[in-house]
């Protein structure tokens, strides 16, 4: 049936059934490739995006869950990468083969809205969700911090 | 269906990456650059042996084979000479060699006239990528031959991935009898 | 008890700048991307002047250098292209990259250049080698890749100089400048000239002590495209007209399919047919098809919901039964029984009976799993005498050779593509994915993308091979060794892929790093088993180093304890006539502050191994509570890879190769039961998370000279010795068993 | 009869004067010079004041997490009389308590009245660390003044009359403070004594477990009922526990050290900081609390209704083969919503604790259940890989209240919760 969705502040009508995943729609119906698939039950976070501001694993949320709301994908975080994380994340080098870069970001900007300054504690916890097969967790660590200290400024 | 949208080129116009840029290499058996065909010592040996001279003119004789194979299991191969097959002048042997093989020789056949038709089919094995050699003695005793070279891919990391430290362990090894054995003498 | 191992860092809060000193990227401005998000076109819209298969120049100046290896990660979209601008001489800013065409490395012999200046000989493909694997992109490519950014930049002077009427010893190239007396020229201006000017000598190539390019950070060329999503992996593939596959074969591998009904599925939305794919006749099982079935719909979630959805009986197969406890025990059986020879050297058996002291140790580890965060996907577009096929290849070559064989098309035709990876690690390089994508394609006539889910991604995974080991040792008075017998009884790749490697069942490459270990060790005796079961097994990072100097590395640890050795320097005598082997260990033990001496519930271990030609030593820093609580604080790498060329990178992957190593031996494993693989998504198969992440420091002690060692694996095999051998000074207890998690660590 | 009249009024009026005089006994005590505390105190001292310090979780409330700024306070704490923010106790001499002297840290822990002679609010569990031994005193305030001063001052509490008087706590403290000194219960074993100390003092684990009066005093004929404290339930630690299976002393230092335990899942929302602490701290004293908490509950079931309750958990675990199924439509939309997401890892076969046996799904009150599924799980120091995805954005409230009914009807024998409506929209409002 035909929804309509708002995505980095565009909105598009799709014609999908109620119960698709987000995160199909998002790549497939509407064609932003950025968000991630790596596993289907909200276990690993390549596919995380904003909604409403709030981080969400869009692999296991209904496209009908999304209706009405605001959706962010990695490709609206900002529109030249001059968002603090994507400066950072560009500045250290962090990702390696990239492909759990958006979901890691995306989580990370959530974060950053809860907690303009997070311990390495605070990040530890919070990016719990968000795996790294290259294990450029280290870098991601410090690209936060550094991120925290651009939109200080 | 959404199109892929129009800012990123449509990879339909640009293939194969920079192919444009090239004229399209046909692909040439290598030709043998010096006058004859020159085998490696080990199979030039047995060609001796065969056929009383290892001296290998380029021509006659062609191999037909696909310049790739993913595994070398079993490979198909054509062995065709170029001859009227008469009794005055016909094809008596077809050899073939493969030098990345642990056994080089690849096929052996004696045919005669009445065979007919001067061309062999048959699949061989191949260990890796490397050149397939062919050749064959006419009735006047002329010897004929040509090369192929193949790729044998299963993946790059089938190729000996570990020789460097093969290496490396036969060189300390080396080094550490040698020291023993000095150690021996005195 | 709850004996449940996690690891940790302590809690310090650190800046940025502190984290292990991570801040060596030149702190560029978010800078425009250096390449295309699709990888396997050029950056720019201009063709450019080709000099050599390596480069062309465009006309205002950017460089498109032509990368061989697969981009998964390791870097070789910067580090192979700094390798041939260190040569070229052009200004590194206006270097772009692109991947060679796979179809080009088919079609073309090694250029005469390579050819004169002895690098390659005639029938070498003018790529050379497009596989990535064995972390050999460096050390297997550095030479042509400087002798063709050496040709160019000589040619380029020769054109100018003809240009000018000076000799070409007095044209001088730096960044992309072009210079004699006065006049100048760029190396557009002259590129066209360049690309037919024959030179009667070809220029040698730089030693390393002339690299002005190599050795410095600079900061990646595709990380532009990767924190903002616009990066094309196989998955991300669109083709106009494109419809997607749901793929699932039987669970137990290479069993076979008795019905499955499509009709119950037909109606459903957006299905629009359903395949079976079936092995041809004769089709080797290790490489050809597996049996299988996919559903074809105009979107990846309605394919995969009706494949849910569609009835399917898989047959039974003579494997039902097989399970991870029967494979252990038949394994640890055969260590009973001598097997295939691969180090003889004196009398072993005679100089363990007459040792002082004889020590015993017997190890093993499971099945692992790749688990690349990009499941397995690819897209093949058949018109009427062409095939082009899409995906993450870790060699494109043989994805191109397996689609032509699967269609009966000649190769030429066939054109591969390859995207980004979402990680390799070597499963990437098995071709498995392109060939069933063909095999769909064929059937559905239009081009098709097939994704495989998570769990067809685990449960079809070619594995890690489990193994098992026993070491025997008998030291002498002095508490060295005099005897040293390994036995190790596990599944072999070769024998899986090509049984015809195999003579009177020998696979050494099942005994890397315990055939090739350095320590000298008068009598030595190494024997090996293949006992493969029915689940395939393939490359995986560091292949069967990664279990064995789990193994091979906790012996040397009971050696040095039953002679009453320190581990460290135990290690340093045994090979004091290695100059790069004592250099790790010394610069280790320095910077690590390595003792034993620690409180009960602390311990340090030390784990080195020597893979691909580059020796890592490391040492873990852990803390086990009473309960069994286990914490990996710290890991101190010292690592000889002779020379590097980005220094950030190459700590890049001596990092990611310990994380990857600590997944596989904490908590991650893969079981087999009932003849399939039990762990088949991430709340079953545990990776490392950051929250797990110890504190890690990679310290170079590199012998330079004409060492070039791989880092892509090398850094992974020491880290499960090193934690293993710490748990033992910090618990007494010794876990003998990949994963650790397996072991009750409790003391006290 | 206006002579009475007159008597009472006077006698009121001196009441009161002689009343508030006494409410005004505390002085101001003079501030401190600022110390140098590595001069000041030793090592040793220090380290104890941080373990102590780690006990009374202070950190947890006098640290704003949207700052990240340590023992700077700022945390809003909403209580039934309005909203506190807790103060900067850095050694901060502005705006910390960096000129307060040990005698005045010390009356303010154990009556409750800061260095000016203000009352504070018994939000600060001053009735508990009251008890607290003079040696443990000094070392926490050794470890406080060597903190790093922030110089932070945290927003001004929001708190309407009457209860913006400070004064009125005089009365407060006369009726619920007990100043006395902690003394060991003689028959009870040394490590009981240790658990109970650390658990009634600094831990101060009543402050959320037990039922507050109206005036917001613990009420002790309830000592460990179980309480809604900050939008989570405090589960019952004494016989009205909902647990299914018994709380052991290894079950509970699972629980208190690790973060988790097999049979009663993980230590989540509020309890997370705490274990966190505990994970760092001495194992002794660990298990020495654990024996106190498990001491509440003399009355364990019989050996046959846990195993009766435990076969029962794993008969209801979902089974991928054959889910669930119900008649009533709402249940079935929850069976829906549950298939689509939780299954994918509570499920037979998965690594998570049986829903069956989790405390938070016996619980009487939802809260727990509906926090976690609005705000995931963070992983404990203990327990690193179980945490579970904030699936607040996923859901919409409808499919939150239809799995909230089927956990219940599924995973308990137990009377369904109410009111999930009401407070679902309520989380959500300020999500």
């Amino acid at each position: 049936m035909a929804l309509t969705l708002t995505v980095n502040g565009t909105s598009h009508v799709v014609d999908v059934e109620a119960e698709s995943p987000l995160l199909w729609v998002i790549r497939d119906t509407i064609g932003l490739t950025g968000t991630k698939f790596g596993c289907g039950i909200a276990k690993c976070g390549a596919c995380t995006v904003h909604i409403d501001g709030r981080a969400a694993k869009s692999c296991t949320t209904k496209v009908s869950a999304a209706v009405g709301k605001s959706i962010t994908t990695i490709e609206g975080l900002s529109p030249d990468s001059t968002h603090p994380l994507q400066v950072a994340w560009t500045e250290l080098d962090t990702p390696q083969c990239g492909y759990c870069q958006s979901g890691q970001i995306m989580a990370a900007a959530a974060l950053l809205s809860k907690r303009a300054n997070p311990s390495d504690f605070d990040i530890d916890t919070e990016m719990a969700d968000n795996i790294c097969r290259c294990g450029t967790y280290t870098k991601i660590r410090a690209a936060i911090h550094r991120a925290a200290e651009i939109a200080a400024q | 269906m959404a199109m892929i949208d129009s800012t990123r080129r449509s990879f339909v116009t640009r293939i194969g990456g920079g192919a444009g840029a090239m004229a399209l290499l046909t692909v040439v058996p290598h030709p043998a650059s010096a006058e004859t065909i020159d085998l490696p010592e080990r199979e030039s040996a047995i060609l001796e042996a065969a056929f009383g001279s290892s001296v290998l003119t380029p021509g006659k004789i062609s191999l037909d084979m696909p310049i790739l194979a993913e595994t070398g299991l079993s490979v198909p191969v054509t062995f065709k000479v170029d001859s009227p097959m008469t009794e005055a002048d016909h094809v008596t042997r077809i050899m073939g060699f493969a030098p990345g093989n642990p056994e080089p020789v690849l096929a052996d056949y004696q045919i005669g006239p009445r065979a007919g038709l001067a061309e062999v089919s048959t699949r061989i094995r191949l260990a890796r990528t490397g050149f397939v050699y062919a050749a064959a003695k006419l009735s006047d005793g002329t010897l004929w031959g040509t090369k192929f070279s193949i790729i044998v891919t299963l993946g790059a990391c089938v190729e000996d991935i570990f020789d460097l430290d093969w290496q490396r362990d036969a060189e300390r090894r080396a080094m550490r009898a040698e020291a023993r054995a000095a150690a021996a003498a005195e | 008890m709850n004996i449940h191992n996690v690891s940790r860092r302590k809690f310090i809060v650190t800046s940025a700048t502190a984290a292990g000193g991570m801040m060596l990227g030149f702190n560029l401005p978010a800078q425009a991307a250096q390449m295309n998000a699709n990888p396997w076109e050029l950056p720019t819209d201009k063709e450019g002047q080709e000099v050599n298969a390596w480069l062309a120049i465009d006309p205002d100046g950017t460089v498109t250098i032509r990368v061989g290896q697969s981009e998964m990660g390791e870097g070789v979209f910067t580090s192979m292209p700094m390798i041939v601008a260190e040569e070229l001489h052009v200004d590194w800013k206006m270097v772009k990259a692109a991947y060679a065409s796979g179809n080009r490395y088919l079609r073309q012999k090694a250029e005469d250049y390579q050819v004169a200046a002895g690098i390659l000989n005639e029938d070498h493909q003018v790529y050379r080698r497009m596989g990535t694997g064995g972390s050999g992109a460096v050390r297997r490519s550095r030479t042509f890749l400087q002798q063709a950014g050496a040709s160019a930049r000589e040619r380029l002077k020769e054109a100018a100089a003809q240009a000018w009427g000076v000799a070409r010893a007095d044209v001088t190239a730096k960044d992309s400048v072009l210079s004699s007396g006065n006049r100048t020229g760029t190396f557009a201006e002259f590129a066209t000239a360049a690309s037919t000017v024959a030179l009667d000598v070809e220029p040698v190539i730089k030693t390393p002590d002339q690299f002005n390019l190599l050795g410095a950070s600079v900061a990646r060329l595709d990380t532009p495209l990767k924190v903002n999503g616009s990066a094309t992996y196989g998955i991300d593939i669109r083709l106009p007209g494109m419809v997607y596959a749901a793929v699932r074969a039987n669970p137990v591998p290479y069993g076979g399919i008795d019905s499955y009904d499509a009709d119950a599925i037909m109606g459903l939305p957006g299905v629009i047919q359903v395949v079976e794919i079936v092995p041809g006749e004769g089709q080797d099982l290790r490489s050809g098809l597996q049996p299988a079935v996919a559903v074809i719909a105009n979107s990846y979630t309605r394919a995969l919901s009706a494949l849910d959805q569609m009835p399917i009986k898989w047959s039974a197969t003579p494997n039902d039964g097989v399970n991870s406890r029967d494979l252990f025990a038949d394994a640890n059986a055969a260590l009973g029984m001598p097997g295939a020879i691969s180090v003889d050297e004196g009398d072993t058996a005679g100089a363990i009976a007459g040792a002082t002291t004889v020590v015993e140790g017997d190890y093993q580890a499971p099945y692992q799993s790749h688990a690349c965060m990009e499941p397995f996907n690819c897209t093949v577009h058949i018109t009427d005498n062409r095939a082009d096929v899409y995906g993450s290849f870790q060699n494109p070559p043989g994805a191109l050779a397996v689609v032509a064989e699967q269609l009966g098309m000649d190769p030429i035709n066939v054109f591969s593509h390859t995207t980004f990876l979402g990680g390799g690690f070597g499963r990437r390089s098995r071709n498995d994915e392109p060939r069933q994508a063909a095999e769909i394609a064929r059937q559905v006539g239009r081009p098709v993308k097939m994704v495989w889910t998570r769990e067809e991604d685990m449960m079809q995974n070619k594995m890690r091979p489990m193994a098992v080991a026993r070491f025997k040792a008998g030291l002498g008075p002095d508490g060295m060794p005099v005897g040293w017998h390994a036995r190790v009884a596990g599944h072999s790749i070769t024998a899986h892929i090509r049984p015809e490697r195999i003579e009177n069942g020998l696979d050494n490459s099942l005994l890397a790093a315990v055939r090739n270990h350095p320590y000298n060790i008068p009598n030595q005796l190494v024997d090996m088993h293949v006992r493969n079961s029915h689940i395939p097994v393939h490359y995986w990072r560091s292949v069967n180093a990664s279990q064995n100097v789990f193994m091979a590395e906790q012996f040397v640890d009971e050696m040095a304890q039953a002679g009453g050795h320190d581990p460290l320097d135990f290690r340093l005598k045994m090979v004091e006539d290695l100059e790069d082997w004592s250099l790790v260990l010394n610069t280790l033990k320095e910077k690590s502050g390595w003792t034993t001496d620690l409180p009960p519930g602390t311990g340090m271990g030390i784990g080195i191994s020597e893979e691909f030609g580059t020796v890592v030593g490391q040492v873990a820093t852990v803390t086990v509570s009473r309960r069994g609580q286990l914490t990996i604080d710290k890991i101190v790498a010292a690592v000889d890879c002779g020379h590097l060329v980005n220094p950030a990178i190459a700590e890049g992957q001596i990092e990611s190769a310990i994380v990857y190593g600590l997944s596989a031996c904490l908590a991650g494993e893969v079981t087999i039961s009932g003849g399939q693989v039990v762990e088949n998504n991430f709340d079953t198969f545990k990776v490392l998370r950051i929250n797990e992440m110890p504190i890690i420091e990679t310290h170079w002690a590199l012998t330079g000279g004409d060492k070039w060692g791989g880092l892509g694996e090398p850094g992974l095999p020491p880290v499960a010795a090193a934690v293993a051998n710490a748990i033992f000074y910090a618990t007494g207890k010794r876990p003998r068993e990949m994963p650790i998690v397996h072991t009750d660590l409790s003391w006290g | 009869m206006k002579r009475i009249l007159l008597g009472i009024i006077l006698v009121g009026i001196v009441g009161l004067i002689g009343g508030l005089a006494w409410a005004m006994r505390y002085p101001a005590l003079d501030p401190i010079a600022p110390i140098d505390a590595s001069m000041e105190f030793d090592s040793q001292v220090v380290a104890l004041g941080r373990d102590l310090a780690g006990f009374g979780d202070c950190s947890v409330c006098h640290t704003d997490p949207r700052q990240g700024l340590e023992y700077a306070g700022g945390l809003p704490l909403e209580t039934p009389f309005g909203v506190l923010y807790t103060t900067n106790i850095t050694p901060d001499v502005e705006t910390g308590i960096g000129t307060w002297s040990e005698e005045a840290f010390s009356r303010a822990m154990r009556e409750g009245v800061d260095n000016e002679g203000q009352y504070l609010y018994p939000a600060f569990p001053y009735d508990h660390f009251t008890k607290i031994t003079d040696e443990d005193m000094h070392a926490l305030y050794a470890y406080i003044m060597s903190l790093e001063p922030i110089n932070y001052t945290p927003p001004e509490n929001e708190l309407g009359f009457p209860f913006n008087i400070r004064l009125s706590l005089a009365g407060w403290n006369l009726l619920f403070l007990d100043t006395s000194r902690w003394e060991p219960d003689p028959t009870q074993s040394d490590e009981w004594n240790r658990g109970y100390y650390l658990a009634d003092g600094l831990g101060h684990c009543e402050g959320c477990h037990t039922p507050r009066n109206l005036m917001g005093a613990e009420i002790p004929s309830k000592a460990y009922d179980g309480a809604i404290v900050e939008g989570w339930y405090a589960p019952a630690l004494n016989d009205e526990t909902t647990s299914a299976v018994p709380w052991t002393q290894i079950a509970l230092v699972n629980y208190l050290l690790d973060g988790w335990d097999v049979d009663h899942g993980v230590s989540a929302g509020p309890m997370t900081p705490i274990v966190n602490h505990l994970y760092d701290l001495p194992e002794d004293d660990g298990f020495a609390i654990a024996k106190y908490i498990e001491s509440l509950r003399p009355n364990l079931p019989t050996e046959a209704a846990t195993a009766e309750l435990v076969a029962f958990a794993a008969e209801r675990e979902w089974d991928p083969e054959n889910p669930p199924s119900y008649d009533d439509p709402g249940l079935q939309a929850g069976v829906e919503a549950f298939d689509d997401l939780c299954a994918n890892c509570h499920k037979v076969g998965g690594t998570t604790v049986p829903l069956a046996l989790t405390s938070t799904v016996r619980m009487p009150e939802a809260l727990n259940v509906m926090n976690i599924i609005f705000d995931g799980v963070r992983p404990p120091l203990g327990a690193r890989d179980h945490s579970m995805p904030e699936f607040g954005a996923s859901l919409t409230d409808e499919n939150i209240a239809d799995v909230l009914r089927f956990v219940r009807v599924q995973y308990t024998n137990l009377p369904a919760w109410e009111h999930l409506e009401e407070i679902i929209a309520e989380k959500r409002e300020n999500w």
